[in-house]
């Protein structure tokens, strides 16, 4: 093993390493915990990291600093932060499910943290490899909207009522394109299995199937869809501040509500990780000569430009309307998610470059005119001229 | 400081370092990690908007979470006139804060009714029903000052004791959490004041 | 625009029973206004509007006005027979003005870009006839204009589609804007000077003269 | 039968009890979720992979959301449940259906032979895929459901759809 | 009957029950302590009352107590977004009152400063209104980073940034500093930099244009019969400026023009008041150009201790919301004896129900955000 | 339309990104405790009360007029005359107090004031836990040297200085003029002519 | 069990994940315990409306358009389970298989039409 191989498989010699200490037949289970662990503490981290990554990043946007004076640049913030949540009284309402309102945030943050299982991180970093990655993803991630559910009745509030039934509306209108922009990829690649999407796509920037024409829409669908099933703008309906003040948040205090704050990052992380492996080629190097770099630095930096993009997009659009994001997702992703299936699956029978200008004119043809479709919604769009009285 | 003080510091000496870096560390999380209500009164809170906004920026001190829900919030600020007809509501959000909590009164018309207070629906100070920790004067007061209030507010909550006698009250077992919600009476409000919270200043005038 | 008086005199050929009058206002704008009965007010009104002449379509401000009843000193020249000889006697009688509650209307026209026209509705006193037709079904922006007037002086519009407290409290009793609206005691003990406070504390004053004012 | 089979086989029998018993109707709800869970488990458990993750996909995902909408449905879930009305005659009607679908379900089951190895065959999703249209009866099938599901769509939105939008939408 | 739209509240049992929520008094986007009573259908509003009286500080029972002099810094804090404006429409009624000039150099300096609010306001209110559809204060801190600049602006000039307390009666409380104007040319020049930022920013982003677009329709009849005024009317399509209409102070010696707009909804409000300031940068441009140089005020004119003749007289301006006026009574007595606020964003919102009623609560945030309300103003 | 509004919108928050490393204006963050932003002259807050000289109080210019006491629109001044031994009326004030907590900044007072002995102030870090005695500003905490008058505000101190020293020269001029006069008549100089 | 299903990962990670978020919530509950006294009272728990007193119930009967939707959603569903399948052993299927299988998404894309014309994917 040469150095850059060694240090490319760090985590997994380092799990070996603590493994070999135990005996033989607990051995698996140990390394189970272990990869759990190693999941949680690491992506827990990300978690206080991307909230500062957020407050700093949108302060920046915004023309101001952000924090700066809790720690070295303000980088003790989520640490304090979290004192604080720890600390707050936790508030129950007296005429809420208590049963429910206690386990909502825990049944959240478990599917949360349970997809992450199936994202191979970096070479041979997978912490359960199985045949059918992909669906497992988008399973255990379906059950989310119990979870937001159960936050929403049960605090026994209209806000949080509205708030949960726009957020599992949502969530599940997403989950269909989302899906099926997915398919495209077990079409082409003809696997579930993560790992195997992530080598299908070897060898350079090119081979990565956000470079095909339905690899692109899939992507972009399926990065809509990232949006709204983690709840950020422009599609936070549901902690809707100006119209739902916080939406099924409204009633949690301390750290529960810190629960749900992660489980928000926590969910858009894996949904960002899904569309690298899916799309971007996991933790492959975007050109063959940058293989010494550690796949999982691959990985974690592809991750990483996913969160400055979701920053970016937040602080930078208004919000959509409630039924205008069903709007979107029924009437025009779910029509080019099915539409793309189509045309990858042309893409996998034909020989390739003529699948370019037919998908590039039939992808188009149903933009535009889907567009046209859901704009036409609307009494008058496009731009206006503005007269002056005299 | 007094004595009682002096001994109470010797106690927590005594306890252990454990405790006292678990003060300091309870503290120092606390006073970085402010969140305001978004909560806005009047004229006053258009310049706590602007010590929100890019010029001032109250980020840098971790208090730009402005959260729309009073149980996620630490701090109240009671920017601009309380009128009779808003007290209550304010009362009420400020008994949904979940402990701990503070509560700046910015700006003349918080702390006394200010310009106003000759009004018949203004109520003349907000100190009147809630405990506030921080009053800023102005009318209303530069962004600035909002901030030195604030840093005038986490001086003061570094400042207050994990146990012993002079812990803040929300630390203690035998002080309620929440204080009365004034009702609409005929012409005035019932009741006019919460005599827990606050007395009226002897009239020390000379001359008078 | 019109004058006031020809005003009067066209609405008065129009509703001949109406009571129409004109209110002359010495200050130097000299925007005079017209006393209307509140009887034919809401007539009178869509005239305004809808007279293509006038097409007074936007109904600008609307408040209330609260004259309590006053009491007038003068000096009356009355016959008197003294001592069997018919005399004129001066003599001071007091004599009290009953009150009254007033709303008036500025009456603007968007369409011909002329104003304003200022109505003048009285009730016929401040205790128990306050009643006036409402302009609302005329002007819309006289709704809230109109419910103000009804929270804080009192004067009920019949015909209001949703005449509730505005401001105030839905129980508050009293109306604060009348000049004889007393006022909670509600003021602590406090340094200013303000004269009521102080009155209210029940301090007295020092009773020192004020220093020679500027030179 | 191993100790997981018979904790997963608990808590599905136990979910499942509490979600027809509890009184709460959206408590019902949620526990019959946890029984779909369960049940899903249970297919992973006996190595029908792509069974339990469609069971997770289909059943947690959006049998669940359809149930507790339904339950919203209905009048506020906080009035507690008539108690069970054994006079009325349709108690008795619900008692019949029951005894005849517990018979014919009983009298199956005694009929039936099960196979002795119960081993399940180690199934590709590629070879599921395969199959799916393998053969002219499994398109017909694929068909059927297809048709199925549509009738099933347009059927529940037409009973469920509120009569103005009947009135309103004869053209589409 | 009266003029508007109603709508029937559905009682079918099948069809959902209705839900009554309350949007305020604390909420983040009523614009202060406002409330709405809502009735919503689902997500369609079927009821919208809107509530007031939260911020009702008395400001017209304190104005008939205290001088007339007293009362400029009080209306400072009626619309506290434009405090000048608020001096202005003071002083003209009680010029009308009292009959005194106002020398040209003071004019213009109204004008100026006049204008300046303007731009405060609606650079400030369009960067609320994106904040209530939802953006992350982003406009928001640009509008607030502009508005600094013409804080800093009125510091130098009156000493106050929000309450300025500038005007009196005849003229302006004290001549401009040296360098002010200089100043004043920078910031201008500056301005239309933001305007464009704001405009790629916002104008053409398509969900802006699916929010605002056919949102909040208010036809141009309803408009002038519910006395809406200033953006709001004039998106209706109404061309009814005071500056043009009243011409009153020198608004006639300025060449400028009144953007309307066609179909009366969000989008039209919020493009109106960008043109707006764009027109008002014009009427700086030539104000600044044309600044004589003389007398601040009227000689004749005293502030302490004013005692007009009795009379009444209605002033009114183009507040950047809308007609402000101020109707006064004098007796003689040193303080008026009626004393009224005729303010634009109480009266702009009696058709707030009108224009929400069958939109969902989005529609009513937004729609309630581009009338642009402030409650100091509302309530009073 | 289809997304070019939006693509539009995130190049303009990226520049501004990138703006707030480069430019001052796009990032105008003062970093307040550190540094603060610099106040205009004209800039007011609270009232004082200037006295000339090196002592405050027998240096106060206030001659207890209550002008201010009067015409402050929120009156949140209380003044008391000082009198001497036989209760005549002298021209200071025994006490003036102002409500901080009242206090509107409106600078009427300042503006009123026939003798510029009231002046508006700049500070405003004033926040603090005590409403009645820490707000509560009685004549020693108001009371603030001409010299730092002069530091907040040159501009207006020395005109003010200007218009003081003229009052006075034309007070001086008035009293010789009446002494003279005095003495005039109490026995006619015979240079008076000249 | 010596080489135990991949799935038992799920399983021990599933624990774990449990006991994540139920470390802090003790932490919690112990700092309540020792220092500071939780305070429920009337008042304070009552639900947050705006600083009003709260009105109605707010567990309410919903529209029947949520329950539209979900089923709309859940045949779609069904669907796309049936796609995923199809979608993996596509690369091997002759034409025939993918003809029937366009013919299936097809049907259920007709009534996911039907329901778009009839207005019942309007949210409401």
């Amino acid at each position: 093993m040469t150095l850059v191989e060694r240090i490319d498989q760090a985590p997994l010699l380092l799990q070996r390493w603590a493994v070999s200490f135990f005996p033989a037949l607990l051995q698996p289970w140990v390394a189970m915990l272990i990869s759990a662990a190693a999941i949680i503490g690491v992506f827990a981290s990300l978690f206080a990291l991307s909230t500062l990554a957020e407050r700093k990043g949108l302060g920046r946007i915004q023309n101001r600093p952000g924090p700066n004076r809790v720690g070295p640049f303000g980088m003790l913030q989520p640490l304090a932060d979290g004192i604080k949540m720890l600390i707050k009284e936790d508030i129950v309402p007296l005429r809420a499910d208590k049963v429910l309102h206690f386990l909502a945030p825990i049944a959240l943050i478990v599917p949360s943290l349970l997809v992450y299982s199936v994202l191979p991180i970096g070479r041979n970093l997978i912490a359960m490899q199985c045949q059918l990655g992909v669906l497992l993803f988008f399973a255990i991630g379906a059950s989310t909207e119990l979870s937001i559910f159960m936050a929403g009745w049960g605090s026994h509030n209209k806000y949080s009522l509205l708030g949960s039934i726009r957020a599992i509306a949502q969530m599940i209108s997403y989950e269909l394109p989302m899906v099926l922009a997915a398919v495209t990829v077990i079409l082409a690649t003809s696997s579930l299995d993560t790992v195997n999407i992530v080598e299908a796509q070897a060898g350079g920037f090119w081979a990565w199937h956000a470079f095909t024409p339905w690899g692109a829409i899939a992507l972009l669908t399926f990065f809509i869809c990232a949006l709204a099933e983690s709840n950020r703008a422009p599609f936070d309906l549901p902690e809707a501040e100006s119209e739902l003040i916080a939406g099924h948040l409204t009633e949690y205090s301390g750290f529960k509500y810190a629960l749900f704050f992660m489980a928000e990052y926590l969910g858009m992380m894996a949904i960002s990780g899904m569309a690298i492996t899916l799309f971007l080629g996991g933790w492959q190097a975007p050109l063959p000569i940058l293989n010494f770099i550690p796949s999982w630095m691959w990985f974690f930096g592809k991750l990483a430009c996913f969160v400055v993009l979701f920053i970016w997009i937040r602080g930078t659009l208004p919000r959509l309307r409630a039924d205008q994001l069903m709007n979107l997702a029924w009437k025009f992703l779910l029509p080019i998610a099915l539409l793309n299936i189509g045309l990858a699956g042309l893409w996998v029978k034909s020989s390739g470059w003529i699948a370019w200008p037919i998908s590039v004119i039939l992808l188009g043809l149903a933009i535009v005119g889907l567009g046209r479709l859901l704009r036409g919604s609307r009494p008058r769009g496009g731009k206006r001229i503005y007269r002056y009285a005299d | 400081m007094t004595e009682a003080d002096e001994k109470t510091i010797q106690d927590l000496r005594r306890s252990g370092i454990l405790l006292t870096t678990l003060e300091d560390l309870y503290n120092w999380g606390r006073s970085n990690s402010v969140w305001p209500l978004q909560f806005g009164l009047a004229c006053c809170a258009i310049e706590m908007i602007a010590a929100s906004m890019s010029r001032f920026d109250i980020a840098r001190f971790g208090s730009e979470v402005f959260r729309p829900s009073p149980r996620q919030a630490d701090l109240m600020i009671v920017s601009g006139t309380v009128t009779k007809k808003m007290a209550p509501q304010v009362v009420r959000l400020y008994n949904q804060m979940p402990e701990p909590k503070y509560v700046i009164a910015m700006g003349a018309c918080a702390i006394s009714g200010g310009p106003f207070k000759q009004g018949y629906n203004v109520l003349k100070g907000i100190d009147r029903y809630i405990p506030v920790d921080v009053h800023i004067p102005g009318c209303p007061p530069r962004p600035e000052a909002l901030l030195n209030g604030l840093m005038e507010l986490q001086e003061k909550i570094r400042e207050q004791n994990l146990t012993g006698e002079n812990r803040p009250h929300h630390l203690r077992s035998d002080v309620s959490g929440e204080f009365p919600v004034p009702e609409f009476g005929a012409c005035d409000l019932e009741p006019p004041s919460n005599p827990a919270v606050w007395t009226p200043p002897e009239p020390i005038r000379e001359g008078l | 625009m019109e004058s006031a008086e020809q005003l009067r005199d066209r609405l008065l050929a129009a509703f001949p029973e109406a009571r129409v009058e004109v209110l002359a206002n010495p200050a130097p704008v000299a925007q005079h206004s017209l006393i209307i009965g509140a009887t034919h007010a809401v007539q009178i009104a869509t005239l305004l509007r809808d007279d293509p002449d006038l097409a007074f379509d936007y109904a600008s401000n609307v408040t209330g006005v609260d004259r309590p009843d006053q009491e007038i000193k003068e000096k009356v020249t009355v016959k008197e027979t003294v001592d069997g000889e018919e005399k004129e006697v001066t003599k001071e009688v007091t004599r009290t003005e009953p009150g009254y509650l007033e709303a008036v209307y500025h009456l603007y026209s968007m369409a011909k870009r002329h104003g304003p026209v200022i109505l003048r509705l009285r009730t016929e006193n401040r205790t128990d006839k306050v009643t006036l037709p409402s302009l609302t079904p005329v002007w819309r922006s006289c709704e809230f204009q109109e419910r103000e007037i009804y929270d804080l002086f009192g004067i009920v519009f019949e015909d209001h589609p949703d005449l509730r407290r505005l401001l105030m409290w839905d129980d508050f009793e009293g109306h604060p804007m009348r000049k004889d609206y007393v006022e909670p005691d509600d003021y602590e003990w406090e340094p200013t000077p303000h004269d009521a406070v102080l009155i209210k504390a029940k301090r007295p004053a020092d009773g020192e003269e004020a220093a020679p004012l500027a030179p | 039968m191993s100790i997981p089979f018979l904790i997963i086989a608990a808590v599905i029998l136990a979910s499942a009890w509490a979600a027809v018993s509890l009184r709460n109707l959206v408590h019902c709800g949620l526990c019959a979720a946890l029984s779909f869970l369960a049940t899903g488990t249970l297919y992973l458990y006996l190595n029908a992979e792509f069974l339990g993750l469609v069971q997770l996909m289909v059943y947690v995902g959006a049998v669940a959301v359809l149930i507790l909408f339904t339950v919203l449905l209905t009048r506020p879930a906080t009035e507690a449940a008539d108690a069970v009305p054994t006079k009325r005659p349709a108690f008795w009607k619900g008692a019949l259906i029951a005894i005849t679908v517990g018979g014919a379900v009983a009298s199956c089951l005694a009929v039936y032979a099960a196979p002795k190895a119960s081993t399940a065959p180690e199934l590709s999703i590629q070879e599921i895929g395969r199959l799916l249209t393998a053969s002219q009866q499994n398109v017909l099938a694929l068909i059927i459901v297809a048709l199925l599901m549509t009738t099933a769509l347009i059927g529940a939105l037409l009973l469920a759809a509120p009569a103005e939008e009947d009135t309103k939408g004869g053209g589409a | 009957m009266i003029p508007g739209v109603s709508i029937e509240e559905k009682t079918d049992p099948l069809q959902g029950q209705i839900l009554e929520v309350s949007m305020g008094p604390h909420h983040p986007s009523t614009h202060g302590v406002f409330r709405m009573d809502v009735k919503l259908d689902g997500e369609r509003i079927v009821s919208l009352k809107p509530v007031f009286g939260y911020l009702h500080r008395n400001h017209e029972k304190i104005a008939e107590d205290v001088s007339y002099l007293g009362s400029i810094p009080y209306t400072d804090r009626l619309d506290y977004l434009c405090s000048l404006t608020n001096n202005w429409a003071y002083c003209l009624a009680v010029e009308k009152l009292s009959g005194f000039e106002i020398p040209e150099r003071a004019e213009y300096i109204r004008v100026i400063v006049g204008e300046l609010t303007r731009l405060v306001n609606h650079t400030c209110l369009m960067g609320f209104f994106v904040q209530d559809l939802g953006a992350m204060g982003t406009p928001l801190m640009y509008a607030f980073r502009e508005r600094e600049k013409i804080l800093d602006l009125f510091e130098g000039l009156t000493g106050a940034r929000m309450m300025c307390n500038y005007m009196r009666f005849g003229g302006v409380r004290c001549d401009l500093p040296v360098g002010w104007i200089d100043e004043v040319k920078k910031v201008i020049a500056a301005f239309p930099r933001f305007l464009d930022e704001f405009e790629s920013l916002l104008t053409q982003n398509e969900i802006l244009i699916a929010r605002a677009q056919g949102v909040g329709v208010l036809s141009k009849e309803l408009a002038i019969n519910a006395g809406i005024t200033g953006p709001c009317l004039r998106a209706s399509g109404v061309g009814h400026d005071l500056r043009k209409v009243d011409a009153y102070s020198i608004y006639s010696r300025f060449d400028f023009k009144v953007p309307i707009g066609a179909h009366g909804d969000c989008y039209d409000r919020f493009m109106i008041r960008l043109l707006e300031m764009r027109e008002s940068l014009k009427i700086l441009d030539q104000a600044i150009a044309a600044l004589p140089s003389g007398q601040i005020i009227d000689p004749k004119a005293k502030s302490r201790g004013l005692r007009p003749k009795a009379g009444e007289a209605y002033g009114r301006i183009e507040a950047p919301k809308g007609e402000l006026g101020f109707y006064l009574i004098s007796e003689g007595g040193p303080s008026p004896y009626r004393y009224r606020v005729r303010p634009p964003s109480l009266i702009n919102l009696t058709v707030l129900e009108d224009m929400c009623l069958g939109g969902t609560v989005a529609d009513a945030i937004a729609t309630l955000g581009s009338i642009d309300i402030v409650l100091g103003e509302v309530d009073r | 339309m289809l997304g070019t509004g939006i693509l539009r919108g995130l190049k303009e928050t990226a520049r501004n990104v990138i703006g707030s490393f480069r430019e001052k204006d796009r990032l105008p963050t003062v970093m307040y405790p550190e540094e603060t932003v610099k106040t205009k002259e004209n800039f007011r807050t609270f009232p004082f009360l200037v006295y000339d000289g090196d002592h405050a109080m027998p240096g106060l210019r206030c001659v207890s007029c209550r002008i201010c006491e009067k015409e402050c629109p929120p009156q949140c001044i209380f003044i008391i005359q000082e009198r001497d031994e036989n209760n005549k009326a002298v021209k200071h004030p025994r006490v003036f107090d102002i409500d901080f907590s009242v206090c509107m900044q409106c600078g009427i007072c300042a503006e009123v004031c026939p003798f510029d002995a009231i002046k508006m102030d700049n500070i405003y870090e004033l926040a603090g836990e005590d409403r009645f005695t820490g707000l509560l500003v009685d004549k020693h905490r108001l009371a603030k040297s001409n010299h730092y008058y002069h530091q907040i505000k040159p501009t207006e101190a020395n005109e003010v200085d200007g218009r003081l020293a003229e009052d006075k020269r034309k007070a001086e001029e008035a009293a010789k003029a009446k002494a003279a006069a005095a003495a005039a008549k109490a026995a006619p100089p015979p240079t008076a002519a000249t | 069990m010596d080489n135990p299903s991949p799935y038992w990962f799920l399983v021990v990670f599933g624990a774990v994940a449990l006991v994540f978020p139920l470390i802090p919530l003790g932490l919690a509950r112990l700092w309540f315990l020792v220092f500071s006294p939780q305070k429920p009272s009337k008042e304070k728990n009552a639900v947050y409306e705006c600083g009003l007193e709260s009105k109605g119930d707010s567990w309410l009967q919903m529209k029947v358009h949520y329950y539209l939707y979900a089923i709309v959603f859940l045949i779609v569903d069904v669907e796309a389970v049936f796609l995923i399948p199809f979608a993996a052993a596509y690369a091997s299927l002759p034409i025939g298989a993918i003809v029937a299988m366009l013919f299936f998404v097809l049907l259920v894309a007709e009534g996911l039409v039907w329901a778009w014309g009839r207005g019942f994917l309007e949210w409401k």
